[in-house]
C-alpha cells in the first residue's frame, strides 16, 4: 500500500482517503460495520466548545444525487469528545482530523488550544457551515475575517497542522484560500456544501426546519473538482479535496486538479463500504498508471491545446 | 450485504411485500429492526442516492421480508426489482422491540405501522402473551397482513376512516376503551396517531413502546438527521432514531418536537 | 387553460413554461419535433451584435445527474437572427424572449436597442455566462457593474420589457437582484450555470475546452430553488425562476419560493416533450389546489414552525 | 418516441446489438442516420441524465437494430435492458448516407463505426455497386457483424491491430493501396481513421463521406455541443454534427479541430 501512503502537513496517512466532517461522527459508529483501520483518516464531526444540540427537525432530505442537511452542528461539545469519544477511536489505527468551530474568534482560538494539546493528528477548523448564522460561515465569506480568526487560530495552536475548511458559496474562492496560505494555515480542505432548499409541494412547507440546507453529493462534484483547481491555483500548501466523490475515479479527478488527499462524506450513507472501495481503487490506478506514489498524480491535470 | 429476492409481490396499488434470501442477515435480525436498503439496481447510479429504512417484518429461515408502500422513486424502483435479482441492504439495524412473557399485549398499528409487529406478535404468542392487534387505516387497502397475524394474535379490532371494512373510527377510538386492561403496548404507525396512543397508555398506567421514523441519510448513528427528543428525568435528552431507536417509550417521547 | 395564464412584466404568456436560452436554439430546431406553440415562451440563444463562433470543442459533458457546457456564446447575430431566425419563429403563437450580451455596456446597448425595436416580446439580458470571459460575466459578479449595465440598458429600450438574468456564482444574490430593481429591470431570471469543471482522468484532459464550464441540470435544483427563494425576498418585480425544472413538481417549487414563471433548460435535451408535461403537470395540479391562476403559488412556500 | 426490446443480443464483452420494434420509427429511418436513446428504463430517474446517440444499423420491417460497444453507464445500463421491455428514443436523426447506383464503392469501418455501413451496404449492392469492406480493429473482438456484410458486399478485407484476425495492420494500409480504384468511399470510425481516409482520397480524387460522431445533448441542432468545421470555399463554416451531419465530405473537414 505504500503507493498511497502520503504526507499532508507533516503528517502521514497510510492512504489519502479521510472520511469528511459531519458523515461518520466520531468515527466509533462505523466500527461495526467496516474496518476504520483501512482508512487514512477520519474527520470528526464539527466541535465546539460547549455541547450544541443543533437545529430543529427535520434536518435531511435526499434531492437529485445529492442531499440537503441542515444538522445545525450538534455535537458533544470538546471536553466530552475528548474524554468520551477520542480515547475510543485512538485505539483504531487511523489519523484523527477534529473538525472544529467556534461562535467567535474567542471561542475558535479557546477549542483549538485544547484540541493542540489533544492526542490528535490535525485540526480542520470549519469556516464554512451554512447552517448556523454564528457557526464560522461569516468568517468564510469575507476574506479579511478568514484571515483574521486563521491567524488568531495559528498563534493559538503549536503543535498540530491546521487545515481551513472553505465554503464553495462564494464568489471567487482563490482570496480565502490565499488568506488561509498568508495567515499560516497548513493546508486547504474544500469544499464544504452549497447552500439549497427544497420544498414539498404539498405541504408548501421546505423539507428542511431550518429552511435551507447544505447540498453534498455527486451532484456538487463538478462544482467541488473546480473550486479546488482554482485554490491550487493559488496556493501552495497542500489541499484536500472533496464534495461528490463515491468512486475512486472521482477521487482521481480531485488528485489531478491539485488535491493532495480527500475527503469523502456523503458516500458514506450510501454505502458505508464505499470509502474502502476507494482505497483499494486508487491503489490499482496509481499501479496501472505506473506511479510509484499517489502523489504524483497531484495537479497533473493536463491543460494544454 | 446482499441478498437474492424471492418474491416481490404486490398486495394491491399501495403495497408490496418483498421476500429476500440472505443467511447472514437472517440470522443475526431482531423483532423491531430496520435495514437500509439500496433500492436501485445498479451501483454506478446516483439516483436514488441514498438507502431508504425498512422495517423488517419477519424472518424465516434464511430469508426476511419487507413490507413495503409506494411512496417516492425509492420505492417505486422497488417494484420494479424482480425475483431473482440481487439487492443491497444493510445488516439489521435499531434497538428493535423488547419481548416479554405471558402479559396481556395490545399492538396499534396504523396502515404499513404494521410492517414491524408481525413478528414480535410472534414471538408474543409464543411466550405465553395474550395478543390483541389495533389495526387502523384509511380504508380497505391499507388492512393488508391481517391474515398472516391471525394465528399469533387472539383478537383482531380493524378501524378504517371509510369504515370500508371494520369500524369506521380511527384506531384510538376502540383501543382507548380497552387500554387499561393491557399490561404493555407496542405501537407502530403515523407519529399522531402514536402520540395518542402514548397519551392514552401514559393516562391507564401501561407501558407503551412505539417505533418512530424518521428520514433517515446513513441509519448507522453518524449524520445526526433523525433525531428525536426524550425527556430522562427534568432533560429533554436528544436520541437518534436510527441507533437509539427506532424504538422508544412512548411515555417518553417529547411529542411536540416530533409531530411536527 | 385559463389557469396557467400569466403576466410577466405587462406580457401575457398562455402559460408560465419558457424555455431556457441556449437550450432551445431558435426555437425552429425543436418544432419538428414537439408543437412549440403550446410553450408559454421561448428564450432563444443568447445574441450578440457581432455573429460569435463560441468556444472550440469538446463544448459540453455529461455530469451525475447533470451536464456541463461552454458553448461560448456562438449565435448568428442580432442582424442575421432577425432577418433569418425571428419571421419563421413568430409563425408559431408563443412568446419570443431575446436574450441577449455584449462585450461592453456599448454592445449590451446597442443590441438592446435593435431588439427594442423588433418584433420580439421582452428581453432578457444575460450578465451571467461564465464561458466567455467577455460574455457579461464581469456585470454579474459586482452588483455596481449590474447596476451600471441595467441603467444604460434601460435607457435604450423604451417598448419592451426588461429582464436581468442572474449569475449564481456570486456569495450573495442578493444584491445583484436588488441592483437590478433599482436599475430599471421589469424582472429577474434566476439562475444561470454553476461554475463547474470535470477531468478525464485517463486522458488527464479536462472534458470541456474551455477547461470550466457552465452546470446545469436536476444536480443545481436545490441551489437555484434556494436563489429563487433569497432574490424573491428583496424584490417586488417578477421573477422567472430555472435550474433543474424537469417535472411539474420542479416548476411548481419555483412557484412557491417566488417564481412568477419558469425556463427550462436542459430538459429539453433530456425528452424534448417534457416542457409540454410540465405545463400539462401544472394545470392539473393548480387545478387541484383549488387555483383559479397558478400565479396564486407564487411565493407561497409556508416558513411557520 | 417509444418502442420494444425484441432482442439485446451479446455479441461479445464489448459489443451487443439490440433490435427494437417501432413501426414509427422503422418507417422514417434512413441509412446513415442515428438515434437519441434514453438508456434508463425509468423516466423518474435523472442519472444518467442525456440521451445516448447511435447509428441506426438497419431497419427490418417494423423493428431497426442497433449496435452497441460498452462503454460507460449509458450503455451498460442498456445491457440491462431486458426483452419485452419498452424503449424511449428520438425520431431518427441527422442527414444518413446519399445512396448511388452502379458504381464502385468501398466502405471503410474502425471497430464500432461499423454500425451503420450495414445498410448502406444492402442498398448500394441492391443499385448495382461493386462493395468493398475494409474493417478494422484492436482484435477479433472488434470484427463484428462481419457475416451479416457478406451477402451484400463483393469483398471483405479485415484488419486488427494484433493480427488475430486478419491482417496485422492499420485499416488504412489495404485501403491505401486500392483506393484510387473507387468511384466513392463511405466511411465511419475513429477520427483518427476517418482523417486518414479523407487523406487517401482527397489524394487519389475519390469522394468520400464520412460519419462523425461528437458528444451531444440534444441531437437536434439546439444546444451547438457538437460542432464540425468544415471548409466551404475560402471559409471555414460551422456544421452541426446532429443536423448537418452526422455525415460530411471528408475532403472538407478540417480535420486539425475535429481529431483533438
Ligand atoms: C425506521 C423506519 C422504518 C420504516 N419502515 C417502513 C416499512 O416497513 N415499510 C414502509 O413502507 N416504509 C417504512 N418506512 C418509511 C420508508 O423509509 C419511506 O417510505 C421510504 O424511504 C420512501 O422512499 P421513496 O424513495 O419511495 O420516497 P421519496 O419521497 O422519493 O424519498 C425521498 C427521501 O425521503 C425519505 N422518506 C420519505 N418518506 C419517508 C418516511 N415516511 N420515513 C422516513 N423517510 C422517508 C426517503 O428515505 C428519502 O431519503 C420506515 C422508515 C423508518 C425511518
Ligand atoms: C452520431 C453518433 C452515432 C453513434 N453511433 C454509435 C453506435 O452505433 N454504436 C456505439 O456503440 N456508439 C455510437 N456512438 C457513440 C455513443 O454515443 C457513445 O459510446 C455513448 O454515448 C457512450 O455512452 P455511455 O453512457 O456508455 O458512456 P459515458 O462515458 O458514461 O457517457 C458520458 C457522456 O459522454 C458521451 N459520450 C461518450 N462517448 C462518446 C462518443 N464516442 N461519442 C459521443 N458521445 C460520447 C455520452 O453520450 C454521454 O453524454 C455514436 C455517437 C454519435 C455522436
Ligand atoms: C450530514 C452532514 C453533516 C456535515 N457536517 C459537517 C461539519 O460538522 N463540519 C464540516 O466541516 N463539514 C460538515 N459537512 C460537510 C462535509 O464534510 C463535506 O464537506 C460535504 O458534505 C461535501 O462532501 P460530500 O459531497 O462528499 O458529502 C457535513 C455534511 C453532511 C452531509
Ligand atoms: C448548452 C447550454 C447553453 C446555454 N446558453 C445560454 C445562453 O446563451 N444564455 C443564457 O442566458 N443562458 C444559457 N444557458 C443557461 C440556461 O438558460 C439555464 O439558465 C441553465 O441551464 C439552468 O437551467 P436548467 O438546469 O434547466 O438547464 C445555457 C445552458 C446550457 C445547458
Ligand atoms: S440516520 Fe444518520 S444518525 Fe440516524
Ligand atoms: S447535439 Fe445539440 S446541437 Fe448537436
Amino acid at each position: 500500500m505504500s503507493v498511497l501512503k502520503v504526507n499532508i502537513c507533516g503528517v502521514e496517512f497510510k492512504n489519502p482517503v479521510i472520511t469528511a466532517s459531519g458523515t461518520f461522527g466520531y468515527g466509533l459508529e462505523y466500527a461495526r460495520f467496516i474496518d476504520i483501520s483501512k482508512l487514512g483518516g477520519i474527520s470528526v464531526k464539527g466541535i465546539s466548545y460547549n455541547e450544541v444540540r443543533g437545529n430543529p427537525m427535520p434536518r435531511i432530505m435526499e434531492t437529485t444525487s445529492g442531499m440537503l442537511n441542515a444538522i445545525g452542528l450538534q455535537n458533544v461539545g470538546v471536553h466530552k469528545f475528548l474524554k468520551e469519544k477520542l480515547p475510543l477511536l485512538r485505539k483504531y489505527d487511523t489519523r484523527v482530523i477534529v473538525n472544529f468551530w467556534g461562535k467567535t474568534i474567542e471561542e475558535y482560538v479557546q477549542v483549538a488550544e485544547i484540541l493542540d494539546n489533544a492526542d490528535i493528528d490535525m485540526l480542520e477548523m470549519n469556516i464554512s457551515c451554512p447552517n448556523v448564522k454564528e457557526g464560522g460561515i461569516a468568517f468564510g465569506s469575507d476574506p479579511s475575517m478568514t484571515a483574521k480568526v486563521v491567524s488568531e487560530c495559528r498563534k493559538a495552536i503549536r503543535n498540530k497542522p491546521l487545515l481551513v475548511k472553505l465554503s464553495p458559496n462564494v464568489t471567487d474562492i482563490k482570496p480565502f484560500a490565499k488568506a488561509c496560505e498568508d495567515s499560516g494555515a497548513d493546508g486547504i480542505s474544500a469544499i464544504n456544501t452549497l447552500l439549497g432548499m427544497a420544498v414539498n409541494i404539498h405541504t408548501r412547507k421546505p423539507y428542511i426546519s431550518n429552511v435551507t440546507g447544505g447540498l453534498s453529493g455527486p451532484a456538487i462534484k463538478p462544482v467541488a473538482v473546480r473550486m479546488v483547481h482554482e485554490v491550487s491555483k493559488v496556493v501552495k500548501i497542500p489541499i484536500v479535496g472533496m464534495g461528490g466523490i463515491i468512486r475512486w475515479e472521482d477521487a482521481a479527478e480531485f488528485f489531478l486538479v491539485g488535491a493532495s488527499a480527500v475527503q469523502v462524506g456523503t458516500a458514506n450513507f450510501v454505502d458505508p463500504e464505499l470509502t474502502l472501495k476507494i482505497v483499494d481503487g486508487l491503489e490499482k490506478y496509481a499501479k496501472s498508471q505506473g506511479l510509484s506514489n499517489i502523489s504524483e498524480l497531484t495537479g497533473k491535470v493536463d491543460l494544454s491545446k | 450485504m446482499k441478498g437474492i429476492i424471492l418474491k416481490n409481490e404486490r398486495l394491491n396499488d399501495k403495497y408490496r411485500l418483498m421476500e429476500i434470501e440472505s443467511p447472514e442477515f437472517a440470522q443475526t435480525a431482531k423483532p423491531g429492526q430496520f435495514v437500509m436498503v439500496k433500492t436501485g439496481l445498479q451501483d454506478y447510479l446516483a439516483d436514488p442516492l441514498l438507502r431508504r429504512p425498512f422495517g423488517v417484518v419477519d424472518v424465516r429461515g434464511n430469508t426476511f421480508r419487507l413490507l413495503y408502500m409506494l411512496v417516492g422513486k425509492g420505492t417505486r424502483l422497488m417494484t420494479e426489482s424482480p425475483a431473482g435479482s440481487v439487492i443491497e441492504f444493510s445488516s439489521s439495524l435499531g434497538n428493535g422491540f423488547k419481548s416479554v412473557k405471558n402479559q396481556n399485549i395490545a399492538l396499534a398499528a396504523g396502515g404499513v405501522g404494521i410492517a414491524p409487529l408481525l413478528w414480535i406478535a410472534k414471538l408474543l404468542k409464543d411466550d405465553g402473551c395474550r395478543v390483541t392487534l389495533y389495526f387502523g387505516g384509511r380504508n380497505q387497502e391499507d388492512i393488508i397482513l391481517a391474515d398472516e397475524f391471525r394465528p399469533h394474535i387472539d383478537k383482531l379490532i380493524i378501524t378504517t376512516d371509510d369504515g370500508s371494512i371494520g369500524e369506521k373510527a380511527l384506531v384510538t377510538a376502540p383501543f382507548e376503551k380497552d387500554a387499561a386492561g393491557f399490561d404493555r403496548v407496542y405501537a407502530c404507525g403515523p407519529k399522531r396517531m402514536l402520540q395518542a396512543v402514548s397519551e392514552i397508555c401514559v393516562k391507564g398506567g401501561v407501558p407503551v413502546d412505539v417505533s418512530l421514523d424518521e428520514r433517515m441519510a446513513c441509519g448507522m448513528g453518524a449524520c445526526l438527521g433523525c433525531i428525536i427528543y426524550v425527556r430522562e428525568g427534568e432533560e429533554t435528552v436528544q436520541k437518534r432514531c436510527c441507533v437509539e431507536g427506532p424504538v422508544f417509550d412512548g411515555s417518553k417521547v417529547v411529542w411536540e418536537s416530533v409531530c411536527r
